[in-house]
């Protein structure tokens, strides 16, 4: 069962979590970005949890409250992504107080999915968050276990060491980002494994 | 790894400590407001009947972006953090502080963030029956051949001043929309980087550049640039930035220009003017006449060493804009 | 060792270089004579019956001294080799292609190199019919516990300024003379540095300052300052320069300042604009009225990170000549 | 006998052997002063030893234009202190072809001494470049051969490791500058050898 407390504390794993993974992901950002998308899932996360937190209401609604927390503190490439994110979610949830564990990953995090690209444009193999958000819901959506759903996200962020960026700051640099992960990729496969109860 | 010397508190205030410091520095140019204090606004507006010029983005750049709000020129700013595009709101409010009836155009570089959140800030503003609209600034010729695709780096100063001027002498806003497109279209700029910057949250280098190589092509928050070779002297570099320059601007001799070289943060105006005296030389066997040369921080990427150097192709309407006066906390001129 | 990262051709002709660019990019306000290359001469003078105000120094402190030649400021300035006094003719030459028959002023940082040129052009000059005299800026409070011994750091640009614009007013020698020693009486600076700085002819550092340590009263050629310890908040770093410099300056609640957040080089805008937010509060505290903030690079050395502070007590005809406008090639104001 | 030939050929020696040192004296000056002094007397000497060889004339000639290009490629301290003493020692010289090299050491070298005294009213114990002319100059005077006034000179500069400054830019160091041997003191041992034909 998912609900609003469990998913609360989940994302508050999550903001605890980046925080930890924070100087990690702004050295795989530092090789092919800016440098600071540590920084932005660390602050992201920090305002999607305490949003949440204070919110009394649906699973929307608390989406819906971390949206507008990650989207308000980070701005960057990240927020507008994850914010849309969470609303698609809130939606795909729906105004209930709580869905099966197995019913929260397959809604969840296609939807998850879903908002990233209407927002991103994106499409799989570009080299972004998308090439962990979209294998994993794909597994989503075919019933795979929450388990099978985070395989699914780690092996797409790292399939993205061979590909070369097809947006964003690193598309311009071609070759030079072979071997190198991308960033979002890396803290997409985190968010899933948060988001559905397997955080290590 | 021991970390980066800087002159800073806590990493994570230091967007919003800098501001309070801005804020107390100059008064007499810029407010904000009590609900948005990442919106920077011109003290002498808004005017009725003009285009408001909102610029924004990431912080680490100054005097890059809020440094160019102020009177004949940028009418308000969105602050986002260290590298990161503001989000939506702080636009939003930007531009209701600032606008005068005559519509919003929006101005900042050409970074993935950025365009998202802007567009999602002029969507908030159509739904308060705001026009808005966007140009996106890529004078970065380094980042890719298609110009569409290039990032925006410090020509931004003479892209914003174009359209300042025209919003400042009452022009409407398809009129200043069109000369924004028309300056970004004729700015060309070209950057490297001696050392990383560092970011104040994490006090350590975003990338490891050598000692004894620069990156060719570097962008302003670091992004990797075209190649990595050793470093060279000063005019060696300058012939490799102005051969490329050149090539893309396909002026006439006679012909006019603007000239910009600008600090990455670090490198100080005795090397600038080293670089600028082998541009002004190169422009002079071109046969190009140069109208106006700016040399300083511009437009910075943190600690990051290193200098760019932009080059605007003036005509007979860019060289009036340009020459317009302008009164903003960290730029004046006329 | 590996050289430090700078973007220069020939260290020993860093300065001639630089020079090179200066007066490429400035035309409209500075000129050097044919014979005098190391004389830097505003364009709008010289002005007959008007005391010629002279400045110079060492090169690596840009701005400081060359940017400051023009209309309402310097009018001509002596520019040295790196870190070293110029010789008497420069200076010389300056003053006679500046001077407009009410004699000459010079000023320039306390420190015995320029002290025995500037004294010697001073006796060429009385060759030549020339009255010249000289006030010396001591504003460093961190070199000296007196006054008379102290070093001229950053606080030049508000002295040089105040006697600037009392020369621009048309004020005899006597006058200028004596209001030159009033804004420097009344100027406090302190510094700290955070990286060696390094000399284009050697790119090697200075001195040695390890990571994780600054040094606290550092002068601006990188000469040790009053002690060493570990690097500190920006918070901490600005009370212990404003208690320093409050103690000092004696000012009474009311009374007002101008303050100057200053870079020696490699530290960008948002680090002084983090140090400018705890200056304006202590003063705020103080009872002191911030009358005028400058915060960026005014007088560096070099590449060396670190800034410094200083606060001139205002009264009321300081108030008004620092308020003077002036028109030079790097320092614009009214 | 020190002729034209001869001392136009010892300031050139010198010119060369002030590049040879110019990083450790620019080192000496980094502890306690601004990191230059090599700079200025390797573009010093070299200036004043193109002005000598430029000039066809009287020992005190050749003295006075090494002055005057020591002094206009400098500035500094080191240009007025040792542009006042060629100078005094061109004076001291006299407008005559040659010397015996006896008396050269013990004109020359107590006139240099005489005339960085007098622009730059040091006294001895000052931890500046005095203290390796002054005792340098009492040996000449004393009638010391070459070798002794050198001696003089380098036991000078080395006593200045245990001075506290008294002037200059090292004089508001207090004690932390003992220890370290004065930048002018060093290159002044290094111009007395120069002189007296010792260096080597
Ligand atoms: N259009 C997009 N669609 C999906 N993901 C994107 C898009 N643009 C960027 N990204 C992701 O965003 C990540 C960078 O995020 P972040 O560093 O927080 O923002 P910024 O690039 O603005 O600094 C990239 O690694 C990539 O995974
Ligand atoms: N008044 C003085 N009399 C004698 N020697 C002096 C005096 N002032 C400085 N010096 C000498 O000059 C040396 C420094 O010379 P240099 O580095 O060339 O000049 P600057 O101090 O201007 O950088 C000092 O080490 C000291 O020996
Ligand atoms: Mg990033
Ligand atoms: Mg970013
Ligand atoms: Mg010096
Ligand atoms: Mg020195």
């Amino acid at each position: 069962m998912v609900d609003a407390a469990v998913l609360k504390a989940r994302l508050a794993a999550l903001a605890t979590r980046m925080a930890a993974e924070r100087d990690a992901l702004c050295a795989l950002d530092g090789a092919v970005g800016d440098g600071d998308h540590g920084i932005a899932m660390e602050q992201g996360m920090k305002a999607a949890a305490e949003a949440a937190v204070a919110v009394e209401g649906s699973l929307q609604e608390i989406c819906n409250a971390a949206a507008k927390g990650f989207l308000n503190a980070v701005g960057a490439s990240s927020g507008p992504l994850y914010a849309t994110g969470f609303l698609r979610m809130g939606k795909a949830l729906g105004a209930v107080e709580a869905v099966a564990e197995g019913d929260f990953g397959r809604l969840a995090i296609p939807a998850m999915r879903d908002g990233i690209v209407h927002r991103g444009k994106a499409a799989p193999g570009m080299k972004t968050m998308l090439d962990a958000w979209h294998p994993a819901a794909e597994c989503a959506l075919a019933g795979g276990t929450s388990a099978e759903i985070v395989a699914a996200a780690e092996a797409g962020a790292e399939a993205t060491k061979g590909m070369v960026a097809g947006l964003g700051r690193a598309e311009r640099l071609g070759d030079r980002v072979l071997g190198h992960m991308d960033p979002g990729a890396a803290s997409a496969a985190i968010m899933v494994a948060g988001l559905v109860g397997m955080a290590g | 790894m021991a970390l980066t010397q800087k002159l800073i508190n806590d990493g994570n205030a230091a967007v919003d400590e800098m501001l309070a410091g801005v804020m107390a520095a100059h008064p007499g140019h810029l407010w904000r407001p009590a609900h948005a204090p990442r919106a920077v606004i011109a003290r002498h507006g808004p005017r009725q009947g003009k285009v408001a010029l909102v610029i924004g983005g990431g912080s680490g750049h100054e005097p890059t972006f809020l440094g160019f709000v102020g009177k004949g020129l940028a009418d308000a700013c969105a602050v986002g953090n260290v590298f990161a595009s503001p989000p939506p709101q702080p636009a939003v409010d930007a531009a209701l502080a600032a606008q005068g009836g005559a519509g919003v155009l929006f101005m900042y570089g050409n970074y993935a963030g950025d365009v998202m959140n802007f567009d999602m800030a002029t969507e908030l503003l159509e739904m308060e029956g705001v026009e808005a609209r966007t140009v996106l600034t890529t004078d970065d010729i380094a980042s890719s051949p298609d110009r569409a695709k290039r990032r925006g780096v410090a020509g931004n100063v003479f892209i914003f001043k174009a359209a300042g001027a025209a919003a400042d002498l009452m022009l409407p806003l398809d009129e200043v929309e069109r000369i924004a497109r028309h300056a970004n279209a004729r700015t060309f700029t070209m950057g490297v980087a001696l050392s990383s910057c560092s970011l104040p949250q994490t006090r350590r280098p975003s990338f490891d550049l050598p000692v004894g190589e620069m990156e060719i092509g570097m962008g302003i928050h670091g992004e990797p640039g075209v190649r990595r070779g050793p470093l060279r002297p000063a005019d060696e570099v300058v012939d490799e930035i102005m051969d490329a320059i050149l090539a893309e601007m396909g002026a006439a001799r006679g012909d006019r220009v603007a000239v910009l070289v600008n600090s990455l943060g670090a490198t100080p105006l005795m090397e600038l003017y080293i670089l600028h005296a082998r541009v002004a030389a190169r422009l002079a066997q071109a046969g190009l006449e140069v109208h106006r040369a700016l040399v300083g921080p511009y437009c910075t990427s943190l600690d990051m060493a290193g200098a760019s150097i932009t080059v605007m192709h003036l005509d007979a309407e860019l060289t009036r804009l340009i020459d317009h006066p302008c009164d903003c906390a960290m730029f004046r001129q006329g």
